[in-house]
């Protein structure tokens, strides 16, 4: 059991980086190895490690062992959390962008009846389904919310009007299939904008 | 591991002095290896009656199988006197079983039946059972606690992860959920509001959003260039439609620079304006 | 970057044992190595850790890389906290109901020839070494106690199978060769439990 395994064994076990002083501190006084050692030591493991999947990495508060970034494709998955799912007041809020684009913030929420967050809003935006085509020429210049291609894209239509049309609402059931079976005449917006 | 609850006391035979009505405290029987200032830690030093015995018969190497019943009794006895003596509390199991031995010994006493004696029908055959029984699981135990343990003898490894990239998996959506869920806002807004929310052609609304689209790299565009034949009749009529309805809500102009000149489409606004 | 370094940084990386399916699934569907594959690199990675002061151990819950026990005089000095210590009635206990389970705490005590507190059992329990699996049909219907899976993790073990044998009638001896030899045992009063 040599110095450089201690020093190793001490790096893997600790939760928290180890200075050249913490790691003075696994010996008794009298054992103490002098701090040229470990350094020394330190140097040899970093280079032991260069071309490993974990490498010895010096930080601010000392030295520790790190995952290589090359692998976050894989070990990533270790720490994926399941996806949450949305709120009723997102599914709304792009309902109301879809029908009535382009639409401000603040005629969602006079349709919605209630306030839309800005973390709704900036949900919609990262997953591309909604975009800011504009402002309204109002105090504030307001921006005005559209759906986007990657809408449509990601709910398998082909433009908006293959959408159920707001006539058929009051029903108890959505015609969802009906709709989509019946392809839109409607050419889609491809080749303007 | 045998030595676990030996003293390092030298051995020496027993000597048949008898405790029970002298003074304990000044007339320790040489042989119970308790010093008095570990009577204390009596009880905690043994797990109860059976341990308490099986170091009697350990200590003197007897045989398990053929223990001198009367011998081991008179010891337990010693100690258990020895414990009342010293007002301690005593576990009602260790009386129980000093009444278990006292039986054995007098059942031993008595004349045999028969010559011939089957191990069943030995008096100390069922504490022999329990005895042994309890051997292996005091045995047992010890190598259990030897066991390599978890944060005592070894330790979990941490390794930085922080510079693996976690990407986020996004919540997946049914139409279904979104379509409802106009449904639930126009239920409400049928309550509550004088809101009409009556049909509208929906491509009307998608090719607004797209010329407004357009005129977020350009402040302005020809008219006509919104206007897309390839798309046929109904396509243009569309884009008509929303230009039309863009200019209702005042969200784009229509201005012919001079007369004869191209119709543009002008976004309203600080970049309209400035368009020369 | 190959197979093994994947699972090297996987193991190292990840807060708990890792089972070969979890190794599995940091893969794509299409892109995930034959569990034969996965084992392969498990053995070739323990045999490569063989002379470290960091070992790959298969526990109950799966592989994991720990620090070896030789370590343990310097690298314990990390933590404050020192390991709870745990008295022999407790042991005893854990030991009935390891190797005699599901086992009542009435036919426990018959074993030990004295009672069982309930202080131990909720130490057990607590511990998340044992748990309840049943209740025997008697009166009082008395719960059953087994061993956990977080017993074998935590004393190094993959299965009941790897614990010590009893000690069979007539031996004298027990085979200490098969634990630790250096640990001590004797009992001290400020024992938990």
């Amino acid at each position: 059991m040599n110095l450089k395994e201690i020093v190793e064994a001490a790096l893997f076990a600790s939760p928290r980086p180890l200075t050249v002083e913490d790691l003075g501190h696994l010996f008794d006084d009298n054992e103490r190895p002098a701090a040229e050692a470990l350094s020394t030591a330190l140097a040899e493991l970093t280079r032991d490690y260069e071309n490993r999947p974990v490498q010895l990495q010096p930080v601010a508060s000392g030295y520790r062992f790190q995952v290589r970034a090359a692998f976050s494709p894989w070990v990533s998955r270790l720490f994926q959390e399941k996806p949450a799912r949305y709120s009723r007041a997102l599914f709304e809020t792009l309902a109301i962008i879809a029908y009535r684009q382009p639409v401000t913030r603040g005629e969602i929420e006079e349709i919605r009846g209630v306030t839309v967050t800005s973390n709704i809003i900036r949900t919609l935006l990262e997953r591309d389904w909604v975009s800011v085509v504009g402002h309204r020429e109002l105090p504030g210049r307001p921006a005005l919310y559209a759906t986007t291609r990657e809408f449509l894209n990601y709910f398998n239509l082909q433009s908006l009007d293959q959408l159920p049309p707001l006539m058929t609402f009051g029903q108890d059931e959505w015609p969802v299939s009906a709709t989509l079976a019946d392809a839109s005449t409607v050419p889609s917006p491809e080749d303007v904008g | 591991m045998a030595g676990m609850t030996q003293p390092p006391a030298a051995e020496a035979t027993p000597t048949p002095v008898a405790v029970v009505n002298g003074n304990p405290l000044v007339k320790l029987p040489e042989d119970l290896y308790i010093p008095p200032e570990a009577l204390e830690v009596f009880l905690e030093t043994f797990e109860g009656p059976l341990d308490l015995l099986l170091y009697l018969i350990r200590r003197q190497n007897l045989d398990i199988l053929d223990v001198p019943i009367a011998e081991v009794t008179r010891q337990y006895i010693a100690y258990i006197d020895m414990m009342q003596e010293m007002k301690m509390e005593l576990a009602a199991e260790y009386l129980l079983m000093a009444a278990i031995l006292a039986e054995i010994k007098s059942r031993m006493l008595l004349p045999k039946p028969e010559i011939t004696v089957d191990q069943e029908d030995d008096p100390r055959a069922e504490l022999v059972r329990r005895l042994q029984e309890y051997e292996r699981f005091k045995n047992a135990a010890q190598c259990i606690d030897q066991l390599p343990r978890w944060e005592r003898d070894v330790f979990g490894v941490t390794v930085d992860v922080s510079r693996i990239e976690i990407p986020r998996i996004l919540p997946t959506v049914d139409l279904k959920d979104v379509l409802s869920a106009f449904q639930d806002v126009l239920k409400r807004a049928e309550q509550v509001t004088h809101h009409q929310i009556q049909r509208e052609q929906l491509s009307v609304r998608e090719r607004m959003s797209a010329v407004l689209s357009r005129l977020m790299h350009a402040a302005s565009v020809e008219f006509r260039q919104l206007l897309d034949g390839r798309e046929g009749r109904q396509g243009v009529i569309v884009s008509f439609l929303a230009i039309l309805e863009l200019a209702r809500e005042n969200l784009v102009e229509i201005v012919q620079e001079e007369p004869l000149a191209e119709l543009l489409v002008r976004r309203r606004g600080e970049g309209g304006v400035q368009f020369p």
